[in-house]
């Protein structure tokens, strides 16, 4: 049905048999990466993303009510790339909360999540310059089993009152427990996954959403960060690259 | 389920019954019993999921081969354990001001290695097979299937430009691809919204069958 | 310094667990494996720190607020009883932690879940309004898929099919709309996702190991 | 005029019982997904060894027990030998062990001839890695605790891509770790049954053949009974699931009627 046009087919070469094409592209990949840090650009023009335009907003809005702002992390773990983005957004998230002088209350799932999120929202911090705000037991763990989390973040979610709740990281059908019930508190909600599956949820009980890939676009672009922009210049032209293969192969076999 | 039967079962069975009740209460009103019961259930599945990792983790991958295995004899053995077991202690020293810096390096081990095992295997399972099962040969296809595959090939290159970050520029309005992007999208969605219900109301159905379970049982009906 | 060691990690490690995918090289795999086995255990530790936050949290609600530190002491007890039950009798079939598991964890994780269907119908009422062009489309298409994977989609393809010049023809085919939207445009945006998230998914894994996202270093 | 949650909640709790009470089945039309994945198990030649990965919560089993039932009602009457194991989902650790012996011992199949049961194994992506070169690195041991070498299936299956066919029953995204590292890997044919959520991402797999058939949700498992010419969990599930389609149906039209109601005085 595929048709593999493996250019390294012998499994004694240094290359793992069938792995040619994916290394190829990963080289691709890799070449176009550090290009983009290599040359020396000025200024990157970016798509406008209401996503993260919302997210100083939300924050500033909570400060005003007075109350704290939730992140919920994604139901999978540090070191999935997911859940790294979603913290890495986390970090930016605790800058700009410092600034305001808002507290961050946020639920986990996993140990290991939760001490990267520990970490992150301290850099975050000891960045924007307000250290003293830094109080590790508002991060915590509830348990790893994927319901009693859900509930769990709904009863903490009455409890404390937030003025904003941001999810960011892979969700599965909790999604919609957390967000139908963090939408009747009256929250702002701003959400970014890459499980295409919830979308749908997120976007009928959310108030913004980051879809699939600008999750992991999302940190870089927060603060107009030139540095993590430039991974983002080489996500454009590699799925350009991706269209341009395709079309490309399409031709030169139909032709 | 036999256990149901069994003596004594009858008093937890209506517990069990109230327990459900109360979390299904929760759709109308946050109250005391939900708060109780979800309270419970967290320290049960904390302490559950506790017993499994000390099991698989300590057990399995310290304990038995430190100490009763005959493989694990030679220095490299040994330390191949002991020196994660170094590195998951390094966690700890988050406490302290003067060592906190220590806790980075599992932290970044983790980070580190997660990344790297992620890339080669997404490139050959999302890219390069998807990559391939997108270019087809026309030649044996129907008129409609050559369609469908046109239609497929459009939602892939409009949706992708939609999510183009940088080269798209600033522009302050989409414009007409992004916006043949968003359709598709839209189809994509609501496909997947009404598959999902189907999904989400068999669970009640499966639920309203463990109340029948456990009421039956009461009775001695099962 | 501090921070180069901590950055020298992230590089090394990842290189090699990138390179090990590609590379026939016996070293690598064998390096992968026990990375793997060494992540657990690493885990494992993490596991007591984050087990000691879960319960910091819950004896700090138990000062402070005297009428409802039933609360806090609920997941306390219940947490303690299941770990020392089963640090006693184990964890297979017919033990206490078993029974408890059958009897609590299962039922109420399971209701839980089914609060869904309740927000799901309410969702749909509430939120699935035709208000501009994309959500019409998104609403046409959910509909469509709603009807068409129930039997009453067959009843009314069968009962609208008409026989024209001996070609068999039905108006109103939901199931057959909904094959044809979960195969047509659903494969088409779900490939374009899989291939942005994968792109995204690695440049944020090169960004990481390369040190360029690295706020959690401070 | 709007209506109630709780009037919502109630017609829901409503439609979903009177159904099961009152024993509702309706036929169910199969699809192609169903059918390849009914086909794929009838091409097996008796006697083959097949992998069943059961790797679900107890919270989903409303929709992947019904298929587990079925799957394993085909397997024994085409006397093909099931390996059911969970190397993913910690969770659980006897997830469909009763229902298996069940059906088991009604067909009169003998456990660890017939079928084999292994259970939860540690190690997520490493063991499922060592499983390609040596299948009892892994598994050494039944669930019930017998050393597998005294079994037939010893003589048979040294590593994983011994297996004829890889069936994955799931809630979340294993079905893609087990296609990227053993279908990917190891080239074992691989179908999967799936939550009806997951269903749809799916799609892309199916449509470019890594997959070979798929079930989706309760639907799938209903089909699935309805091409093995039985009528059990699943297609008594799906009565009242009909009637809470349609009624979510209503609630729609009704939430447009209202919407565009309240625009027109809106708008005077």
């Amino acid at each position: 049905m595929f048709n593999n046009a493996y250019i390294f087919a012998d499994s004694n070469g240094i290359i793992k048999s069938g792995r040619g094409e994916s290394l190829l592209f990963f080289i691709f990949v890799l070449i176009l990466f550090t290009l983009s840090y290599l040359l020396k650009i000025k200024h990157l023009p970016t798509r406008k993303l209401s996503g993260i335009e919302a997210i100083e907003e939300a924050i500033g809005r909570s400060t005003e009510m007075g109350s704290p702002i939730l992140y919920v992390a994604g139901l999978k773990p540090v070191p999935a790339v997911s859940a790294i983005a979603g913290i890495n957004v986390l970090g930016k998230i605790a800058e700009v909360a410092a600034n305001y002088g808002t507290p961050i209350i946020s639920p986990h799932n996993n140990s290991i999540t939760m001490i990267s999120a520990r970490e992150e929202i301290k850099s975050g911090f000891l960045r924007a310059g307000n250290p003293e705000l830094i109080n590790s037991s508002k991060i915590f763990y509830i348990t790893d089993s994927q319901f009693p989390y859900a509930a769990s973040i709904n009863s903490l979610t009455n409890e404390v009152k937030p003025g904003a709740i941001f999810y960011m990281g892979t969700f599965y059908a909790e999604s919609l427990i957390l967000t139908e019930h963090g939408q009747s508190t009256g929250a702002i909600q701003i959400a970014g996954t890459d499980s295409v599956a919830q979308i749908p949820f997120f976007i009928t009980s959310c108030d913004y959403l980051l879809m699939g890939e600008e999750l992991f676009t999302a940190s870089a672009y927060i603060k107009k960060d030139l540095n993590s922009l430039k991974g983002v210049l080489m996500q454009d032209i590699a799925k350009i690259g991706i269209i341009l293969y395709i079309i490309i192969r399409l031709l030169s076999k139909n032709l | 389920m036999s256990i149901l039967r069994e003596k004594g079962m009858g008093i937890i069975n209506i517990i069990v019954i109230l327990l459900m009740l109360s979390v299904l209460s929760f759709v109308f009103k946050d109250n005391h019993f939900f708060k109780f019961t979800e309270r419970l259930l967290v320290g049960v599945s904390a302490g559950y999921g506790f017993l499994i990792i000390f099991n698989a983790g300590f057990i399995k991958k310290i304990w038995i081969p430190l100490f009763y295995s005959t493989g694990t004899n030679n220095f490299f053995q040994v330390m191949n354990i002991i020196l994660p077991c170094l590195l998951g202690l390094l966690f700890f020293t988050s406490f302290s001001k003067k060592y906190g810096f220590l806790a980075k390096y599992p932290l970044a081990f983790l980070l580190g290695t997660g990344a790297g095992v992620e890339i080669g295997p997404r490139i050959e399972t999302s890219i390069m097979r998807q990559i391939n099962s997108s270019v087809v040969d026309f030649s044996n296809l129907s008129l409609f299937e050559i369609f469908n595959y046109i239609i497929i090939l459009i939602a892939i290159v409009t949706t992708m430009y939609y999510f183009l970050f940088i080269v798209r520029g600033n522009k302050k309005r989409e414009n007409f691809i992004a916006n043949i992007g968003i359709f598709f999208m839209m189809i994509g969605f609501g496909a997947s919204f009404g598959y999902t219900i189907m999904g989400r109301l068999s669970l009640l159905i499966e639920v309203v069958d463990m109340f029948r379970e456990r009421i039956f049982s009461i009775f001695g009906l099962l | 310094m501090k921070e180069l060691i901590a950055l020298l990690i992230v590089l090394i490690g990842g290189v090699i667990m990138t390179l090990q995918y590609f590379l026939n090289i016996p070293v690598l795999d064998l390096i992968y494996k026990n990375v793997l086995d060494w992540s657990i255990v690493i885990s494992t530790f993490a596991l007591l720190l984050a087990i000691r936050s879960l319960l910091a949290r819950q004896f700090q609600d138990l000062k402070f607020k005297k009428v409802k530190s039933i609360f806090p002491l609920t997941t306390i007890i219940s947490f303690f009883t299941v770990v020392i039950l089963g640090l006693i009798f184990g964890i297979g079939e017919k033990t206490p932690v078993d029974f408890i598991y059958q009897n609590i964890q299962v039922p109420l994780q399971a209701t839980v879940f089914s609060l869904l269907a309740f927000y799901i119908s309410s969702a749909a009422y509430r939120a699935f309004r035709a208000k501009n062009f994309s959500s019409t489309v998104l609403l046409i298409s959910g509909s469509i898929v709603i009807i068409g994977r129930i039997p009453l989609g067959d009843f009314i393809a069968k009962i609208t099919t008409l026989h024209i010049n001996g070609s068999v023809i039905s108006l109103i085919d939901f199931p057959a709309w909904t094959k044809w939207i979960l195969n047509v445009p659903n494969v088409g945006i779900k490939r374009a996702f899989i291939f942005g998230i994968t792109l995204g998914i690695i440049s944020t894994s090169l960004k990481v190991i390369f040190g360029i996202e690295r706020g959690w270093l401070k | 005029m709007k209506i109630k949650k709780e009037v919502i909640y109630f017609l829901l709790l409503l439609v979903i019982i009177l159904p099961l009470i009152f024993g509702i089945s309706f036929k169910i039309k199969p699809t192609e997904p169903v059918i390849n994945f009914f086909q794929e198990i009838n091409s097996l030649k008796k006697g083959s060894f097949i992998v069943v990965t059961i790797s679900f919560d107890p919270s989903t089993k409303a929709e992947l027990l019904p298929m587990l039932d079925a799957l394993t009602y085909h397997l024994f009457k085409n006397d093909i030998i099931p390996v059911y194991m969970n190397p993913l989902n910690a969770n659980v650790t006897n997830l469909g062990y009763l229902s298996i012996k069940k059906i088991a011992r009604k067909m009169k199949k003998k456990e660890n001839s017939d079928y084999y049961y292994l259970g939860f194994v540690p190690g997520d992506k490493s063991a499922l890695q060592d499983m390609g070169e040596d299948f009892y690195s892994v598994y050494k041991k039944t669930f019930d605790g017998k050393d597998l070498e005294n079994f037939n299936i010893f003589k048979n299956i040294q590593k994983i891509s011994d297996f004829s066919l890889l069936i994955d029953l799931a809630d979340g995204n294993s079905t893609l770790d087990l296609l990227t590292y053993i279908n990917t890997k190891y080239g074992v044919p691989m179908a999967s049954g799936v939550t009806a959520v997951m269903a749809s991402e799916y799609y892309p797999y199916l449509n470019s053949g890594q997959l070979l058939g798929l079930l989706g949700g309760l639907r799938g498992a209903a089909e699935y009974e309805t091409l093995l010419d039985m009528s059990a969990k699943a297609r008594r599930g799906m009565s009242a699931q009909t009637f809470a389609h349609i009624l979510i149906f209503i609630l729609i039209i009704i939430g447009n009627y209202e919407y565009f109601k309240g625009k027109r005085h809106g708008n005077n």
